[in-house]
């Protein structure tokens, strides 16, 4: 017995320490992408508004560990996180900001619209709010379909202000779907501090609370933390009790939107970001792993080695991919139906 | 052929696309209660139960972004706003994602759903619940726009938007449920994007959308009285629009008179009036004219309910106008108290 | 002492008895108004949906009693009651059901678009939950032009399901505004149950906890109870402590747009409505009355032939008043500013 | 005169109006941030408090129904929403809601309040951030729709607007705002209603839409080296709309170019078309032309941006077919790589 339960401890701690490489990993591999947008951004070739999410790597990565590639994902404006956690191309996610034809979209949406179907990264869209229903949706489609499938739905804390959040709660909740809802709380919409949009005293998640849904939060910057909520909220869906709301605590270290650090500019202070940056989700895991003793500095440098290589080539590929031509903007307007069940139902 | 009422060929269009499809399902407040959307659903939910017909919170908005999710994980949703009144609360979903959806990935999925707005008129409607906004979804890249007027069309139409890959706006004149017209038995379609000529005729050609194709065929017949010729055309789309159709007809006849269901500015009319005089330009015998709802909210009260509403006895005084004709207006017949209903059936408090 | 205390103590006996008596007369207005409407509606001459709210007497009359013409009342389409207990004129709203230029609304919007500046009720209109942001912002204007007083939105459940009403209460939370959300819970929108549309076991007015406000249910159907929550919940509000939401239970007899009873036609049952039918608020307070001994029968009987009276009246002012000119419909749409503010600024 | 660029001329008439009525306050998504929405509301926070200059929750429908009840208890809010694209979740509170207040209450109360709207467009703004949807408000009586293309008219319309004790929608087209132009000190009002002819010529009648009033005023400068006087109007306001001024120039030129902001199907464009051609029919000397978006949303790669956007150089070549002259394309200035950015000076991430 004594044996048995050693060797299984043995085995849980081995699966503990993969899973926290995995996790770190992930977040660096995050974290180095859009450092690399960031720098290239000045180069005025990415033309269209980005939304880096350095800083809140822990939730995209926490999350998204937990998912099948037949799972679903939606996101919102500040979505390359969640993309590439859940196994976004990284090339075509490049190609699309670079507007290229070999972009996700095809240099149709830029990088508010990315989108990787294979992946199950279903799509992103910045109009705040407005992926949640849908993802709500994806997740009643899927049921009226037999399809045992969990969606997940990104956001930030401004989205809860929205109408259409309340209404997809709503929804989740009378039909049990089996949908996560995770809100990124990083304190602010654009400029705007949560002072100005929502009562004091009154935490984000009471209002899915409200709802009668299980709702919890979280240290966003702590990804082991992230991941453990997620696996409790994730079995307790998939047991079919319903959806379950996260809400995550965590911070944007640069501009709302594009590639600079905007302390500055007054809406915020250099101190309170100096606080955030403290909880550096990638260097506290980092820490943890080296006294842990299941990270080593030399691995970091190698897998930061090897996620410079991956970007450099996707780089590349992005920047040397051609440009749409004209025609397929009004050919992507409308689809033809090509389906064979079409065909069998017009024969019928 | 067998006839039926248009609000049973709907009815009918959505039976037999439940049967062929099981993706196919309804959704919409009050499409399983007892009067079934005006009996379009009555009955759809004992058939196919109430995992495929179904009610819905009052949510409107995030509601139609659900049935965009159902219809991007595979489904192929109806979905019903009793008023196009309270689908503005829904137009950022209808217009910002389910129109672009297919556009703005590149293709890579498109959104098959189709969304029924009634358009609603009589008994005291007023301002709230009458509104006639079809241009605004007209106006739309990746929407399709039918507002067919007949029953026979009704089903094809509806048969067509079903099947069809994209978001299919589906509009229904509260006044035309209780039309009866002939109806083919079994599937078949109605194409998206074909003018249907309802009358013949040299004289003058009358563009006439939804519910004022009705009044239009109406007028045709007082105008044939007068010795007038009337082509009476139901563009049944208005997105795509076919506009070969309305102009071969204009450039015979040399006369546009286009009849709306909504107000005049910058409604749909313009459109028609725009194409053809973009296409025919100095070629027309006399200039164009626009028949359309006076530029006010819709009054309450019954007794404005004429003056607000145009008939065919307005587009027989146009049309008598434009050829030159006698221009009185013909003898009504005995006009009853109130124009506030179609038929005497119709009576409140819907 | 004592002898003060005892005069203090029948003072208190007598004002609770007038109140009583006062509550009792205004649910049996609004009762036989409209049973006079729907009486007259068989004769399809008030050619517009009406909303009777037969057997909801109790939350009208309870809320209203408590609130002085500068506060403000906005309601929906089952407006009546609230227009009456408000002091809304009669003949004006039955002239506005009948679409006469006499109408409270010179007959451009009938029972659904009810108003009365003087008595402070400031409008109703039928799209669910729309006035209920409206309402808010009422008191976010009185709020910003100094003036002081308490603006109470009646909505329906089904207008709980709506985004608008979330953003409502989130910005009235926000800024603490005085607002009573009042919401008659009667089970149902038009057909449809709350079972299909609410998720089961989480009440309404749970929602606006989870937005941080202050909240309560009370029995809809006992006028003096609506009237001590509501007195309480205005206290609150008066004292500056921000918005209070109430969800009253209560029950509409009637079909849901229309004169008829509507049992039979299968959306629920007859002993559901005959089990509310015995919890009338009016037969409930009377036959309290008669045991508290602050009603006697004779007394309902003056009332009621008094109100009818006063019905009778009202009925011929509207019947007999003249349908609005054609023209008015295009002169209502616009307004061209002559308030000497304007001239005075213009001369500036 | 002073110059200023359009973005201070809407916050000098905002500040005018604030100092002017202490009823007037300005609220929208980051009003009170450091962009101050490109200028127009930077530092008004400051000037008179946050009780009349303030930021609010993400809620764009609810807080419009607030706007209008403040408008209703007294006030007379400016609203601002950073795109139309936004406003779409607050369509039925403007439409259904403010638009018809005064109208479906018997005109005892009227909604004051402005709504600014503005139009994204460059650096990737995509399908979502760039829609130019003010034919949808041209088609609702009850509001006031305005979109000036100047800064003169960008403060006189917009002081009027404020002034004006209806809802008035008024429009601001990103790439104006950076436009220079004089702009008279002190309060002054451009009358709703009245267009404004920027340009006087014989030979063609442009009437352009908001930033497409600039190219057509850049197109006739060009069109005058080649011996084509061409008219340029900016209808400024489209609801009401000034049909005497269009069809007096259509009548002398005998040609009409409109050129709109949006896409040509169901747009304003036709509104303008059709009432040229309703007034005027076989007098013009060659059909109406129509100048507008793709019939696509709006693609986000910069390739695309030229393809999208019509310019001047399209108004130019339109005007040469029209009156017949030579038809090519000037050579352009040697064009910028990209064609989604004004001037060098608009770089991204906004
Ligand atoms: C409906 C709508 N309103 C406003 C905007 C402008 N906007 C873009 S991102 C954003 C911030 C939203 O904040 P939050 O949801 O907290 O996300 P974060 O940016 O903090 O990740 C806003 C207001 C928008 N895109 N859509
Ligand atoms: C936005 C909107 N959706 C739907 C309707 C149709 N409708 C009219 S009344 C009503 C019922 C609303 O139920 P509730 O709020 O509970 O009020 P009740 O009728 O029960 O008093 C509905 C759905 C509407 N008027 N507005
Ligand atoms: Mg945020
Ligand atoms: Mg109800």
């Amino acid at each position: 017995m004594s044996t048995l339960n050693s060797v299984g401890a043995q085995t849980e701690v081995q699966a503990h320490k993969k899973l926290a490489r995995r996790l770190f990993r992930s977040m660096l591999r995050i974290r180095l992408v859009e450092e690399g947008v960031a720098q290239r951004y000045a180069e005025q070739q990415m033309r269209c508004p980005v939304h880096l999410c350095i800083g809140q790597e822990a939730v995209a990565a926490g999350v998204c560990d937990l998912l099948s590639a037949d799972d679903q994902v939606m996101s919102t404006h500040r979505a390359h996180g969640h993309y590439l956690a859940k196994g976004g191309n990284l090339p075509a996610m490049l190609a699309e900001m670079y507007g290229k034809s070999t972009g996700c979209s095809s240099g149709m949406g830029g990088s508010m619209h990315l989108v990787d179907l294979e992946a199950g990264f279903l799509g992103a869209a910045p109009i705040v709010g407005s992926t949640i229903p849908i993802a709500v949706g994806v997740a009643f489609g899927s049921l009226l379909r037999g399809e045992d499938r969990v969606v997940t739905a990104f956001f930030g804390e401004g989205a809860t202000e929205e109408g259409a959040f309340h209404e997809a709660l709503n929804f989740a909740a009378l039909k049990r779907l089996p949908v996560l809802f995770v809100c990124e709380n990083n304190l602010y919409s654009v400029y705007s501090p949560l002072s100005v949009r929502q009562p004091p005293g009154r935490e984000v998640f009471r209002l899915a609370a409200g709802h009668g849904i299980e709702s919890r939060r979280g240290d966003g910057n702590d990804v082991s933390e992230v991941h453990a909520v997620a696996e409790e909220a994730l079995q307790r869906i998939r047991s079919g009790a319903g959806p379950v709301f996260l809400e995550f605590g965590t911070y944007r270290w640069r501009e709302h939107c594009g590639p600079n650090y905007d302390n500055h500019i007054g809406y915020r202070t250099e101190e309170e970001f100096r606080r955030w940056r403290t909880l550096c989700p990638i260097e506290r895991s980092r820490q943890r792993g080296l006294e842990e003793g299941w990270l080593a500095d030399a691995e970091v440098d190698r897998w930061s080695d090897e996620i410079r290589a991956e970007l450099a080539a996707a780089m590349d590929f992005a920047r040397s991919s051609p440009f749409p031509e004209s025609r397929t903007m009004l050919d992507a307007v409308y689809v033809e139906r090509k389906s064979p069940t079409s065909a069998k139902r017009r024969a019928a | 052929m067998r006839e039926l009422k248009y609000f049973q060929a709907v009815h009918e269009a959505t039976d037999l696309c439940m049967a062929a499809d099981p993706s196919v399902y309804v959704i919409g407040l009050g499409v399983t209660d007892p009067k079934g959307v005006f009996g379009t659903t009555l009955g759809l939910e004992q058939k196919y139960g109430g995992g495929r017909v179904m009610d819905m919170p009052c949510a409107e908005n995030g509601m139609t972004g659900v049935v965009l999710g159902s219809a991007l994980a595979g489904m192929r949703p109806i979905m019903v706003h009793q008023r196009i009144d309270f689908a503005l609360l829904a137009m950022e979903q209808i217009v910002n994602q389910a129109a672009k959806w297919h556009f703005m990935f590149g293709g890579r999925k498109s959104a098959p759903l189709v969304i029924r707005l009634l358009v609603g008129r009589g008994w005291g409607q007023g301002p709230q619940h009458s509104q006639s906004l079809h241009s605004w979804f007209a106006h739309v890249p990746g929407l399709k726009v039918v507002m067919p007027s007949t029953p026979q069309d009704a089903k094809g139409l509806l048969i067509s938007a079903v099947e069809d890959d994209n978001p299919v706006i589906f509009i229904e004149h509260r006044w035309l449920h209780n039309i009866t017209g002939p109806v083919p038995e079994g599937m078949y379609r109605a194409p998206i994007g074909e003018a249907r000529v309802l009358r013949r005729g040299e004289d003058v050609s009358i563009v006439a959308l939804s519910h004022m194709a009705l009044e239009a065929h109406r007028a045709a017949q007082t105008l044939a009285r007068e010795g007038i010729e009337a082509e009476v055309i139901d563009p049944r789309s208005i997105r795509p629009f076919d506009e070969r159709t309305v102009i071969e007809s204009v450039r015979r006849t040399g006369r546009l008179l286009v009849a709306d269901t909504s107000w005049r500015h910058a409604g749909f009319a313009a459109e028609i009036v725009a194409r053809v005089a973009e296409e025919l330009g100095s070629r027309l015998k006399c200039p164009p004219r626009r028949i359309g709802l006076p530029e006010c909210p819709t009054p309450t009260s019954p007794a404005l309910a004429s003056e607000f509403y145009p008939t065919a006895a307005d587009i027989v005084s146009a049309a008598c106008e434009m050829v030159q004709a006698r221009t009185g207006r013909p003898a009504a017949a005995a006009a009853p108290h109130f124009s506030d209903v179609p038929d005497p059936s119709f009576t409140g408090p819907f």
